[in-house]
């Protein structure tokens, strides 16, 4: 991590920024790189001061792969970091053993509606009690114009990409693991970390493909 | 005790300009507290605005008015240096009364 | 009016007060009592708009433009919607404002005298998106306006 | 890379209508609207009205006032304090924003303990807290001046640049940092909008808007109550109050947010 290939992370960064340019939902931070030690530093002076409250625990702070690439590169890995990366936590996807990716949209559309869970004022881990935080991020049905900006909009999702099983797939595995498809991407992977269940993922799949789906509409 | 009353009153060529902003919970009664218990309502139910002596505005309020209220009114007939003389009397019978001089 | 008068004294709680403060103190009058008698109980207490247009008199009143209501379309929270009514209908002497979905939708009443101006600017708890309603009195006839604001969610939701 | 090009050039052509429609976006005006209906009656001016007759009223083990309090233009000097800090100071050896440094004082001052000053400085809207009360006094003080953090000493400027490490360095379950919200121009989180910390123009309009009474919880919040608000949505565990951590990032946004004048406290959502 600490050896980067610095013309390979030059031409990502000048693609990231042609990118960012042309296309206003790509994540593009700022491009910002902290130091190998800064990046000692801020952890060092976390677990001195953060302290573990409720669920929310001081392994919060013990980063894993990813993390520690995104944090080295300033969210911009060389493409083959990325693509390793990607591989391998498209290895840890666990999709639905029946196969089947589709729940109930009105569910879903509750899911994305609340923000709530994995906070310090949460006292349990009940995934069936979390929100996927989805509207605070995206746009997703029209009815709903309190919507956030950080992702990109999905209205029109299923319509635009057709409701295949091949749709299904990638929206279930995106809000399961969204980095085995950007490997520092800005949205939380929700099924990875046990923060949404395998019924609520299916939920918000049929939220965003269901052509029934306000989303489709 | 409750807050004093933040008001600020100017004229604005022939007419006077009131605004205040009231320290006070407005409680509407429909709330409840942690335990699960309903929070009895405390609210501002009367509020008069006098200036130079004369009232001006005679209120009643009621629970959606929101936390900490403010209301602004308008007169003709005042000039700089009146004194405008704003009360209120909730629910409990607790009472405040504050006072400035037109800007 | 004989009420009225002995509301106003109490509200100034100056001057005159002792004589009442004696009467509150030995039992004879609670504070609430005093000004339950001015403050409307009934119009405040109603339900649903009809019940307070009806409260208040005003189940008959008709919509007249001169009447202007001034809401946000969009509230991004419920607890403060910012809400402006000014009359220009002549001889106007008291605005009511109602929120029509809260619980008890009368908001405020307000009887302007001795050169007030007929309008006001009030801050609303909405406890849901809803229509909000002006009732403006004037020459003894009640006028009305009204608009919806939307209420948003906001914030992270966590 | 040729996947995410794809998917880049899909979200390129559903975004065209989205993106000239936001400018006359009727959500987005009929906030504004809002916001500007709001207007200035600020209840904060309740809070920095108690927090004026706290700050001279004896107080404490010792009965004293805190009108000899040094919050670094001096002792007793309240006026423009706050558009200079944080800073360090060199009694404590460490660098306080202003609420660290007020606590301070109650302690060294009034004889307060450690634990008193730590014990619930997050009020709610019942029950505001001394601290919001006293903050609220001090930083109204700094109304209209320029925020000019010193950032001078060495331990200031390691104090921002540990405040910088601090913004971008992402954990936690959500693989958060503070620069997933606050990174990008532009962006908002449901209608609230989102400043983007890392260039001067958005943290100069934000800092110099903060302490805010928020409507939505009808309180004053203070610099440090909006840190730890925000590791709270970023599934973090908890940081400790006035740490240095806190602090840190406190020096980091007032010096990006520096020359612009001070508005707070600010009415918000």
């Amino acid at each position: 991590m600490k050896k980067i290939n610095t013309p390979l992370l030059a031409i990502s960064m000048s693609i990231a920024a042609v990118l960012a340019a042309g296309c206003a939902t790509q994540q593009s931070h700022s491009m910002h790189q902290t130091s190998p030690e800064m990046i000692q530093k801020a952890f060092a002076a976390m677990k001195r001061d953060f302290h573990a409250r409720a669920i929310a625990t001081m392994d919060r702070l013990d980063t894993d792969k990813v993390q520690d690439v995104c944090n080295a590169t300033g969210d911009v890995p060389p493409e083959e970091m990325a693509a390793k990366l990607e591989a391998e936590q498209t290895a840890t996807l666990k999709l639905p053993a029946d196969g089947n990716y589709m729940g109930d949209w009105k569910a879903g559309e509750k899911i994305a509606q609340s923000g709530r869970g994995m906070t310090w004022r949460d006292k349990k881990m009940e995934p069936e009690k979390n929100g996927g935080n989805c509207y605070n991020c995206h746009q997703i049905s029209p009815q709903e114009v309190s919507y956030g900006t950080i992702g990109p909009s999905l209205l029109g999702f299923g319509k635009i990409r057709g409701n295949t099983a091949e749709t299904q797939k990638y929206a279930y595995s995106k809000i399961y693991n969204s980095k085995a498809f950007n490997a520092c991407s800005t949205m939380p992977r929700f099924g990875h970390v046990g923060a949404l269940n395998e019924k609520q993922i299916k939920d918000l799949v049929a939220l965003l493909v269901d052509p029934a789906s306000p989303v489709n509409k | 005790m409750s807050d004093p009353m933040k008001i600020r009153a100017k004229m604005n060529g022939d007419v006077a300009e009131i605004r205040v902003l009231m320290g006070h919970p407005m409680e509407t009664g429909q709330r409840k507290d942690a335990a699960g218990k309903p929070i009895p309502p405390h609210f501002i139910q009367s509020m008069t605005v006098e200036v130079g002596g004369k009232m001006i505005v005679d209120g009643q309020i009621g629970t959606s008015v929101s936390r900490n209220p403010v209301f602004g009114f308008k007169m003709k007939g005042a000039k700089s240096g009146d004194k405008v003389v704003i009360s209120w009397v909730d629910n409990k019978g607790d009472k405040r009364s504050d006072s400035v001089a037109i800007a | 009016m004989e009420m009225n008068v002995t509301r106003r004294t109490v509200l100034r709680g100056a001057g005159s007060l002792g004589a009442l403060s004696a009467l509150i103190a030995a039992g004879a009058l609670k504070p609430a009592a005093v000004f339950a008698a001015e403050w409307n109980k009934g119009a405040f207490e109603a339900r649903d708009s009809a019940g307070v247009l009806k409260s208040i008199g005003a189940e008959s009143a008709t919509e007249n433009n001169k009447l202007v209501l001034k809401v946000p379309d969009i509230a991004e929270n419920g607890a403060v919607v910012p809400v402006e009514v000014v009359s220009g209908i002549p001889n106007t002497t008291s605005i009511a404002i109602l929120v029509e979905k809260n619980p008890l939708p009368l908001s405020a009443y307000f009887d302007f005298s001795n050169g007030a101006l007929p309008e006001v600017a009030v801050r609303l708890k909405l406890g849901q998106t809803s229509l909000i309603k002006a009732v403006a009195k004037a020459d003894g006839k009640f006028f009305i306006a009204q608009k919806e604001v939307k209420v948003t969610v906001g914030g992270c939701g966590g | 890379m040729k996947y995410r090009i794809a998917i880049m050039a899909a979200l390129v052509a559903t975004w065209t209508g989205p993106v000239l429609a936001q400018e006359k976006d009727p959500t987005i005006a009929g906030i504004e609207k809002y916001r500007e209906m709001l207007g200035d009656d600020n209840p904060a001016e309740l809070y920095e009205a108690r927090g004026e007759i706290l700050w001279k009223k004896a107080d404490g083990p010792n009965r004293v006032s805190l009108e000899k309090c040094d919050l670094g233009l001096g002792p007793g000097v309240v006026k423009g304090a706050y558009a200079q800090s944080p800073r360090y100071f060199a009694d404590a050896d460490r660098v306080m924003d202003i609420e660290t440094r007020i606590n301070w004082c109650r302690e060294k001052i009034q004889g307060f303990s450690s634990a008193d000053v730590k014990k619930k400085p997050f009020g709610s809207a019942d029950k505001p807290s001394q601290i919001e009360d006293l903050l609220a006094y001090v930083v109204t003080a700094s109304k209209g001046m320029k925020i000019a953090p010193p950032n001078s000493h060495p331990k200031e400027k390691e104090a921002y640049e540990l405040g910088k490490a601090l913004f971008f360095v992402r954990a936690g379950p959500y693989d958060f940092s503070c620069a997933s919200c606050h990174g990008e121009d532009e962006k908002r989180i449901r209608l609230q909008g989102l400043p983007n910390l890392t260039t001067p123009r958005d943290t100069k309009a934000s800092h110099a808007a903060w302490p805010a009474y928020r409507v939505s919880t009808s309180r004053l919040h203070s610099m440090q109550w909006r840190i730890n608000d925000c590791y709270r949505q970023q599934r973090f565990p908890e940081p400790g109050y006035m740490t240095d951590s806190v602090n840190a990032l406190i020096t980091y946004l007032a010096v990006t947010g520096e020359g612009e004048l001070y508005k707070g406290p600010s009415l918000k959502r």
